[in-house]
């Protein structure tokens, strides 16, 4: 069938295309399965794995010896109850968002480019919840009375307090954990059951047998396969942009200057999406060409992204403005001393670099010719990346030590405890991702197949 | 049991017990009735079985990664090790009037650098567990120093000497009398000499009594005394004044012109803690008498208040409760007195113009102009730190100023055993020693090898003596150089009496057998006398009371136990004339170079409480230092020398130096430095060992409390961390910034009496009010406190700061010290710390400071509670603010979200931390209260088990009698803190009954909540500062002082 | 074909089979068939193809119902159990807030209304779906590996009461298929 | 194509899903149920004890009062166990030689004392004060059980929280009249609304601030 692009947007006729021409369903099929099936693992994979699992041991270790020396061994003190566990906590579970953002928001809005890389980035909020959820574990004074906080039955016939945010956090985050957990298997079903019609050997063709759930492509299953799966992304939506809301809660119920405000909700959510797509942009770049994706991970992905990106960095840097707008329009002394010393107090480095990392950098992304060069992208999502951990490091750090009483007035630096969880916890985001791409395809199959089928109609390119 | 029994929450495992109506004497019982003591092997025995829940501490520690592995395979459901089985070992003959789990309360004593402060010890179980003041005691009246709270750590303090030893070995008390008497044989022969005794200051009759006897027996014996601190210029000034070493009493509730001539009368000497109290009671003016809260003074109108002026050249807490502070060189000091003096009409007494010139004259003019106008209300004190002629001077100006005559300043005789030239009394030892005089040497207390002035080489000279004896309660560097080393009793153990400052005689009776082998000084003069080796310390004493009232001595004795002192034994006034001669001034003072000023360390005094972790961990007052002492100096004159914060320097006094950390201090007098003694032991256990320097080497013999010519300075290159209880980064600029915002945030509301009298409420006015209580989105009736409901009141006007506070609650309340390098991590847990601002233009050469204990607000609208996700603290009926350790995870949240910060984390398990893991110090703990766990959040609960007690036993009581009303008498159930505090600045009670103190003190004017703007609705509240600047200097003062406006 | 073998009576046949070679051809051939009056059928591809269920008379289902009473049964559980425990079971005073401090109660409710919808939603998909089934006869036909990957398949049951081989196999071929089989049970 | 899996299969799979909810639905269950069992608890298990003494000669046999040995029990928080003083006002005349009471007088005669294993042992962070209890109304038995039936003591009660919860929300289900209190053979009505009425008239009479009991600062310090 002739790609009559008749139909196309002229806008759309001049950007690189969704694919690259010259597939069919079998070769996309193949495309993706051998990676899994056929290929051997290139090169740069196994020094992925091998750094991810070092890292991974550096965690375990230091985590060991924290469960049994006691929180003293990080930098927290008093005033500041809080440091590095709950700035990566943050940091984490905002980049976890792209993934339920792509998957979910763009499907309901009906963007063909998330095709080629919602799987991807489904798979990155997985692991970065779970990166996320160790921290809270890290984080209590005492690990072994952690249930407490869920409601489970006991003989004390007590509950948890279900005011404090942190348990809206503990809801929110295991519920966004499930449910994108969910969405993700959901859309696997179909691949795999491919995966278990191309394997050969017994185990491999046993196992994705088991979780391809006896998938046989009958019409009436995808009828109502694709009702459910619309379902789980208008779910997924209005859950994501929850989630971050509730986390900023943690801080914006609180009644510390510089934590107690009403701007946070939206602007954690735009920072969530901001350094999520940076951290997809991250990890696509270079996989899309270690595993030869780049004839369905096109420039024209990486272009949106980054459109993406801007949009929320601009979004991002509003919230800035605003947070220093208020702190004078208050009023108040506390909330003006915040913002004066969140500038130009010993924490000010952090602030200006923040500002650079997450206000100036993205302007770059005005440039087309950023948006579509792998190498200028891949490093500037690096810089915004570090600028969005600078950003809850800042928050957390420069409101608690000064807040109403200059006598309690303190201060704060992470001690090498703190550095080994946090480069434990990338650890263990690169493991993850790795053993993903070595067993899952990374994108998802059968949509490229709708994807072609579409561009054989040329409803799109 | 549940999961969180696992863990190691836990407390001594008792049953509560009672602190209520401890005021009332029928409480106390007689230590002699006490027979049934139990022994420490006894109390080892109930204390390391099973039963003590610090062993299962260790156990879980040992077992913490089974329990770990145990709740969360469990998911946190269940937990698979079943609670230990633990022993209950009952007495076999219980003792009388005990009632197992009940407190009991013996009257008694301790040593205040060797004067009695009167206490009430508590006693749990047979094993002493706090100390708080004996009401009816002059030195205490219910109140107490932070010494006397601490003393009872060093009770069972770890780094205690226990048992006798010779030459390093452990020897027997047989050994030990056996070569005494050998050696007490051979100088026997000479008519004693070559025997000498050298001891500290000590008012003890017992002492005295056997001194006596001694140098009846051996005449040629020689008592000498060596006391670093002590109060010989004092002694020496009175014999210039009149001929007669007296001591000086001040009846300060009649005193409304104060001049201090570097006198920190408020928190040095004997009477410091009765000095505070009555100088609060002058300072407590209320705008009008029908104040509801007023309490009518007798020779005070209802709106006067006292003017203190202090003159001083190293800041210290009565300078900062100056009205008008002078700061100065040491010299000057001198200076001031005479020009006082003359111009208040002391006769041939001369100034030099030059010193006078370098002098403020506004200052004096308006000083002298007060003291005239108020003749026999006026008294100038004046320091021990000043030589006997500003003393001597200080006697004149008070005769002069009638103060005699109308009895505010009473000479005694001197309630030392011996009252002698100290400062001679050492010369002669060291003399004596040096020319091999002395054959046996026998040392009771003390440490002169560490605390000799360094001009003197007093090591070398011990060696020449061929038999020493040390009686010391630690090993130390003396103990070092000594054959034996007998452990000094502590005033908990053993028997002894002492006088107050005003003579009253005191009686220490023991609540427990000596825990070690140790003994009393009494004891061991007993052994050098020949006496009976099993002479016992109540034998001496009760010789001794005997010999002092004869035949009624019976009858005053049960008194004097149940009493804890001998009524009616304060001295009576002796007259004395003052003799008119005042020596014409004596050298220059040098305004170049650096001076060095020696003081008396703040919370260890002179050294002899380094081994106290509480006290090495109290943050020093006006400096929040901790842990260490340092060099002292204003930020200019350390500009002078470019030196900053922790720098480290070389100090060089003739042949001995000291390498001392700087420490920037604010109103510290220009080109003068301050070193604190007492610090850099070398022969000492954990807690005091290698702390700080050692500023004794660089103490001169002829003047101990100054060097002010050939003082050299060299700057090094290494720093020194001093950990300090307030952020560390650059000091200068962030205490500035504190004071600004403290000014802004209108945290401390003070003004002038003038003013206060003008607008009553000015307090109440400053800042933003706190919101409506109608503006919420709830019902704000919902929450209503019927029947009892707490509240606490803190009159900034009466506190000074002298943080016994702290130690009270840290001795209360199960506290664990956290060592210096986790203070300088910020990690302190005090639960009441003593807040210190800076006032008015910092690089002055005087500073205003105020002081503010914050202990936990108990927020009505608490911000800690609803963030907790496990409900681990929350609200009681009764107001308080609960704090729940067995059910705190630790996610701090809570003390993110206190606004106050006075919730206090466990970041490790402090409890059993070195230093804290003693068995021994399990026996001191409270066992009210839990001790709390690493991982946990603890905070103040207003003393929650004293309220709890004393709620049970209104409860049963009225039970008893079948009545409903379980009334709590107002003033019978204190915390820990009001209990301690000298200047009564804190009021605690139930703020339903407008009739109770607290609820009076909240209808004052002054009354403001602290931070009350942000909605919490603190349950603690505060009264403003009253300051009373002479009308004369009110200009530029005023100004500062009503700075809120 | 497994089936065969190892069992001795002669294996029951599951229906006939007809591969195609693009989406369109298998939504014409299944509209025809259902047209021709066939029921007991079901057409196989590797995506979703729009208007194919419909072409065999599917018409709606109640996936989104199911999801939508998962959904309020969260909110009440969610609401449900604060409300209980502030209020009923043990209720205390925190920081001066009401017992039942509702606000304080809706971020949880939400988050349990969004996981049971989620469990309903792909829980009913699959219990319609009628899976897990890892045995399918359908298995058994040939080449049906390549409807996960590029094929077509329409298969007309045995079990459908127009079902006879001859004439049914006769309606496939004349659907243009590339292939017509018989799958066995 | 060949089948992947058997027939069988089918069955198994959901089998497995269904069975797999069922299982951990099990283990919690059974979690919970062994760590409310006396395995765990100790309730109704017997401690060996240096002597076997038995309050059921003593109290049920010999009718002596609670509070003849555990004398604090009223002025105190803790009921004391007797020393071997107390013993021997007996025991110096009765049973002087019996080989059972061997311990007591070897512990008078040595002045060591004996070592009781703690039968009623609440974790160390609850502050329990029986002067309070039996001055309100609450009978021995209720929390130690028909102690008069106990050859050797073990304990009644499990000592949950939410056991102590039954009683500080509701005291009503529980308090007897005061002259009961050590009354072992003390019955509640055995109607309940004439138990509860009962029970709220003592409520009343004693002045139990019942709001109050569920403080959390009532127990933990």
């Amino acid at each position: 069938m002739s790609a009559e692009t008749k139909n196309i947007p002229p806008a759309l006729q001049v950007v690189a295309p969704l694919a690259q021409p010259g597939h069919n369903y079998e070769s996309i099929s193949r495309a993706i399965s051998d990676v899994i099936l056929e290929k051997p693992m290139p090169k740069p994979w196994y020094a992925t794995i091998a750094i991810g699992l070092s890292l991974l041991g550096i965690l375990g270790a230091s985590s060991a010896y924290l469960f049994w020396e006691g929180l003293g061994l990080w930098g927290i003190n008093n005033p500041v109850g809080w440091g590095f566990a709950i700035v990566n906590l943050v940091w984490w579970i905002g980049i976890g968002h792209a993934g339920t953002l792509i998957s979910a928001i763009l499907l309901l809005f009906n963007q063909d480019w998330r095709t080629a890389i919602n799987r991807f980035a489904e798979a990155m909020t997985l692991f970065a919840v779970m990166c996320a959820g160790i921290f809270p574990l890290l984080h209590v004074g005492r690990p072994w009375a952690i249930f407490f906080i869920f409601p489970l039955p006991n003989t004390m016939s007590l509950w948890p307090q279900f005011r404090s945010p942190l348990l809206w956090d503990v809801f929110a985050i295991s519920t966004y954990f499930t449910v994108s957990l969910l969405f993700w298997y959901t859309g696997l079903i179909p691949d795999l059951a491919t995966l278990r019609d191309r394997s050969k050997k017994g185990i491999g063709r046993m196992i994705y047998g088991i979780f391809a759930l006896g998938w046989r492509g009958s019409a009436r299953h995808w009828y109502r396969y694709e009702m459910a799966y619309l379902l789980l992304g208008g779910m997924s939506a209005p859950l994501v942009v929850s989630v971050h809301t509730i986390v900023s809660f943690d801080f914006a119920v609180s009644v510390i200057p510089g934590w107690h405000t009403t701007i946070f909700p939206p602007y954690f959510v735009a920072g969530a999406i901001y350094s999520g797509f940076a951290m997809v942009l991250t990890i696509m770049i270079p996989v899309r060409i270690w595993f030869g994706m780049t004839d369905f991970i096109t420039t024209r992905h990486m272009d949106n992204m980054a459109k993406v990106m801007l949009a929320t960095g601009l979004v991002v840097f509003y919230g800035y403005c605003c947070e220093a707008f208020y702190a004078w329009y208050s009023g108040s002394d506390y909330e003006r001393f915040m913002m004066l010393n969140r500038a130009t107090g010993p924490y000010a480095w952090a602030y200006v670099c923040l500002l650079l990392c997450n206000a100036v950098s993205p302007q770059f992304l005005w440039f087309k010719w950023v948006r579509t060069n792998p190498l200028p992208l891949f490093l500037l999502t690096i810089v915004v990346n570090i600028g969005m951990w600078l950003e809850r490091y800042v928050i957390v750090v420069t409101s608690l030590t000064r807040d109403y009483l200059p006598s309690a007035w303190g201060e704060y630096a992470g001690t090498i405890f703190d550095w080994a969880a946090y480069v434990g916890s990338i650890g263990l985001f690169l493991f993850m991702l790795s053993l993903f791409v070595k067993f899952l395809p990374m994108i998802t199959i059968f949509e490229l197949r709708v994807q072609q089928h579409q561009i054989d109609n040329g409803e799109i390119r | 049991m549940s999961p969180n029994d696992l863990d190691n929450i836990l407390t001594d495992r008792e049953a509560p017990a009672s602190m209520s109506e401890h005021q009332d004497v029928n409480y106390w019982r007689h230590a002699n009735e006490f027979n049934g003591a139990v022994t420490i092997d006894d109390e080892k025995h109930r204390e390391f079985d099973a039963d003590d829940p610090e062993n299962l501490d260790h156990a879980g520690r040992r077992n913490f990664m089974k329990v770990m592995g145990a709740s969360m395979m469990l998911a946190g459901l269940t937990s698979c090790a079943r609670q230990p089985e633990e022993k209950i070992v009952p007495y076999v003959k219980p003792p009388e009037h005990s009632v197992p789990g009940r407190f009991q309360y013996y009257a008694s004593a301790v040593s205040l650098s060797g004067y009695a402060m009167g206490v009430v010890a508590t006693s749990y179980e047979g094993r002493p567990t706090k100390i708080e003041g004996l009401k009816e005691h002059p030195a205490s009246l219910g109140s107490t120093d932070a010494t006397a709270q601490a003393s009872i750590l060093d009770l069972y303090s770890p780094d205690r000497q226990e048992s006798i030893s010779h030459a390093g070995n452990l020897a027997t008390w047989n050994q030990l009398v056996a070569d005494i008497a050998r050696a007490v044989g051979e100088i026997d022969t000479v008519d004693g000499a070559g025997l000498t005794v050298l001891t500290e200051t000590t008012t003890s009759p017992t002492v005295q009594g056997l001194m006596a006897q001694l140098q009846q027996q051996f005449p040629e014996m020689k008592w000498r005394e060596h006391d670093p601190m002590g109060n010989n210029n004092a002694r020496m000034g009175a014999l210039q004044a009149f001929g007669r070493i007296t001591a000086t009493k001040i009846d300060f509730l009649k005193a409304k012109i104060i001049l201090s001539l570097d006198a920190n009368f408020l928190n040095e000497g004997p009477a410091h803690v009765r000095y505070a109290r009555d100088f609060a009671v002058t300072r407590s003016a209320e705008a009008n008498a029908d104040a509801p809260d007023y309490v009518a003074r007798e020779h005070f109108a209802h709106d006067e208040m006292s003017r203190l002026y202090v003159a001083e050249c190293s800041p210290t807490l009565t300078g900062a409760a100056a009205d008008h502070l002078m700061g100065l060189r040491y010299g000057h000091v001198e200076a001031l007195a005479r020009v006082v003096a003359s111009r208040v009409g002391v006769a041939n007494v001369t100034a030099d113009p030059e010193k006078v010139a370098a002098l403020d004259g506004a200052w004096i003019d308006a000083l002298v102009d007060d003291l005239t106008h108020h003749k026999g209300h006026a008294v100038v004190v004046a320091g021990e730190a000043q030589p006997p002629v500003v003393h001597a001077l200080a006697h004149a100006i008070n005769g002069i100023l009638g103060a005699v005559e109308s009895g505010l300043v009473t000479y005694i005789d001197s309630p030392e055993a011996d009252a002698t030239d100290q400062q001679g009394s050492l010369r002669r030892l060291v003399d004596d020693l040096n020319n091999e005089q002395v054959k046996l040497l026998v040392i009771l207390g003390g440490n002169p090898v560490y605390n000799a002035p360094g001009s003197i080489d007093m090591a070398a000279a011990l060696n020449k003596v061929p038999l020493r004896l040390h009686l010391t309660p630690e090993y130390n560097e003396t103990s070092e150089l000594c054959h034996w080393v007998v452990p000094e009793s502590h005033a908990l153990e053993a028997w002894g009496d002492l006088r107050a400052y005003d003579g009253t005689h005191s009686i220490i009776q023991p609540l427990i057998r000596p825990l070690y082998s140790s003994r009393t000084a009494s004891q061991i003069l007993s052994l050098v006398l020949g006496e009976d080796a099993t002479t016992t310390d109540y034998d001496l004493v009760r010789r001794r009371f005997s010999g002092l009232y004869g035949a009624e001595s019976e009858a005053k004795w049960k008194k004097a136990l149940s009493q804890g002192f001998v009524e009616g034994t304060t001295f009576a006034p002796v007259s004395v004339s003052y003799r008119g001669s005042i020596p014409a001034e004596t050298a220059a003072v040098p305004t170049e170079g650096l001076e060095l000023i020696f003081r008396m360390d703040p919370t260890i005094g002179d050294g002899r409480h380094a081994s106290n972790g509480w006290l090495q961990e109290l943050p020093k007052p006006l400096t929040n230092l901790t842990w260490d002492n340092a060099l002292h100096i204003h930020p200019t004159t350390a500009m002078k020398y470019e030196l900053e914060q922790e720098d480290v320097v070389i100090l060089k006094v003739g042949e001995h130096e000291v390498r001392a950390p700087v420490m920037l201090m604010f109103g510290h007098p220009q080109g003068v430095a301050t070193l604190h003694l007492g610090y850099g032991r070398q022969v000492a256990g954990y807690i005091a060992k290698d702390r700080g320097f050692n500023a004794y080497t660089l103490r001169d013999e002829s003047s101990p409390w100054c060097i002010n010519e050939g003082v050299t300075l060299k700057k090094t290159s290494s720093t020194y961390l001093l950990a300090r209880t307030e952020e560390h980064n650059n000091i200068e600029k962030s205490l500035q910034t504190q004071a600004q915002k403290a000014e802004d945030r209108h945290l401390i509301r003070s003004g002038t009496l003038s003013h206060y009298k003008e607008e009553p409420d000015f307090a109440q006015r400053l800042g933003h009010h706190a919101p409506e209580r109608e503006n919420t989105l709830y019902n704000p009736d919902e929450k209503d406190y019927a029947g009892l409901s707490w509240g606490m009141t803190i009159d900034l006007n009466r506190c000074n700061g002298c943080s016994v506070c702290t130690i009270a609650c840290q001795a209360e309340n199960n506290i664990p010290i956290v060592g210096k390098a986790e203070v300088a991590k910020g990690r302190e847990m005090h639960w009441i710390r003593v807040d210190r601002y800076y006032k008015g233009d910092m690089y002055n050469d005087t500073v205003e400071s105020a002081h503010q204990p914050v202990p936990c607000m108990q927020c009505e609208n608490a911000p800690c509670e609803p963030v907790c996700p496990v409900g681990g603290t929350m609200h009681s009926k009764e107001g308080l603010n609960d704090m729940i350790y067995n059910r705190c995870v630790g996610t701090r949240y809570c003390a993110n979200n206190c606004p106050y910060k006075v919730r206090r984390f466990n970041f490790f398990h402090y409890q059993i931390r070195e230093g804290q893991d003693a068995p021994q110090l399990k026996m001191m703990r409270n066992p009210n209260v839990t001790v709390r766990s690493r991982g946990v959040m603890e905070k103040c609960t207003y003393c929650v088990q004293r309220i709890n007690r004393a709620r049970i036993d209104a409860k049963v009581a009225a039970a008893k009698i079948g009545s409903d009303v379980t009334a709590i008498p107002d003033g019978t159930l204190v915390t820990a803190c009001q209990a301690a505090c000298p200047s009564q600045a804190i009021d605690f009670g139930n703020i339903n009954d407008a009739s109770s103190r607290v609820s009076l003190r909240k209808q004052n004017t002054r009354d403001y909540g602290l931070l009350a703007d942000i909605g919490t609705r603190p349950r603690t509240t505060y009264l403003a500062k009253l300051s009373n600047p002479s009308p004369a200097l009110a200009g530029a003062d005023a100004e500062a002082h009503t700075a809120e406006h | 074909m497994s089936a065969h073998g190892h069992e001795d009576e002669t294996p029951k046949v599951h229906g006939l089979i007809a591969e195609f070679d693009d989406p369109e051809s298998l939504v014409k051939a299944t509209t025809k068939a259902h047209e021709a009056g066939y029921r007991t059928m079901d057409a196989y591809s590797p995506f979703p193809i729009h208007g194919l269920a419909e072409a065999m008379g599917v018409r709606g289902t109640y996936v989104s119902q199911v999801t939508l009473i998962g959904g309020l049964t969260g909110t009440a559980t969610g609401f449900g159990m604060q409300w209980f425990a502030s209020t009923v079971h043990y209720p205390y005073s925190i920081g001066g807030k009401p017992l039942n401090s509702w606000p304080s109660f809706m971020p949880i409710t939400f988050e349990l209304t969004i996981l049971f919808a989620a469990f309903a939603a792909l829980g009913s998909m699959l219990l319609f779906n009628g899976l897990p089934r890892p045995h399918h006869p359908i298995f058994n036909a040939k080449r049906f590996e390549r409807a996960s990957s590029d094929g077509f398949f329409l298969c007309i049951e045995e079990t459908d009461a127009q079902y006879d081989t001859d004439q049914t196999k006769a309606f496939l071929e004349g659907l243009g298929p590339v292939e017509v089989s018989e799958v066995l049970e | 194509m060949a089948q992947v899996f058997h027939r069988s299969a089918n069955v198994l799979a959901r089998a497995s899903i269904v069975g797999g909810g069922l299982v951990a639905i099990a283990i919690v269950t059974i979690a919970s149920v062994i760590y409310r069992s006396p395995v765990l608890t100790q309730v109704n298990i017997a401690k060996a004890q240096p002597v076997p003494f038995s309050h059921q000669r003593h109290v049920g046999g010999n009718g002596i009062d609670c509070r003849y040995c555990h004398t604090s029990v009223e002025k105190s928080g803790v009921a004391n166990v007797p020393p071997t003083e107390t013993c021997m006002t007996c025991h110096s005349q009765i049973l002087t030689d019996s080989e059972m009471l061997q311990p007591v007088h070897e512990s008078w005669k040595t002045g060591k004392p004996l070592e009781w294993t703690r039968v009623y042992d609440l974790p160390d962070f609850v502050y329990f004060d029986h002067s309070i209890h039996v001055a309100k109304g609450v009978g021995c038995t209720t929390c130690h059980g028909e102690i008069q039936k106990m050859p050797l003591t073990w304990k009644a009660k499990t000592l949950h929280m939410a056991w102590c919860l039954e009683c500080h929300r509701a005291p009503q289900k529980f308090l007897r009249p005061k002259d009961k209190v050590f009354d072992v053979d003390w019955k509640p009505a055995a109607d309940k609304s004439e138990r509860l009425e009962a029970g709220l008239k003592l409520v009343e009479e004693y002045n139990v601030n019942v709001e109050q009991l569920t403080n959390c600062s009532i127990c933990h310090r």
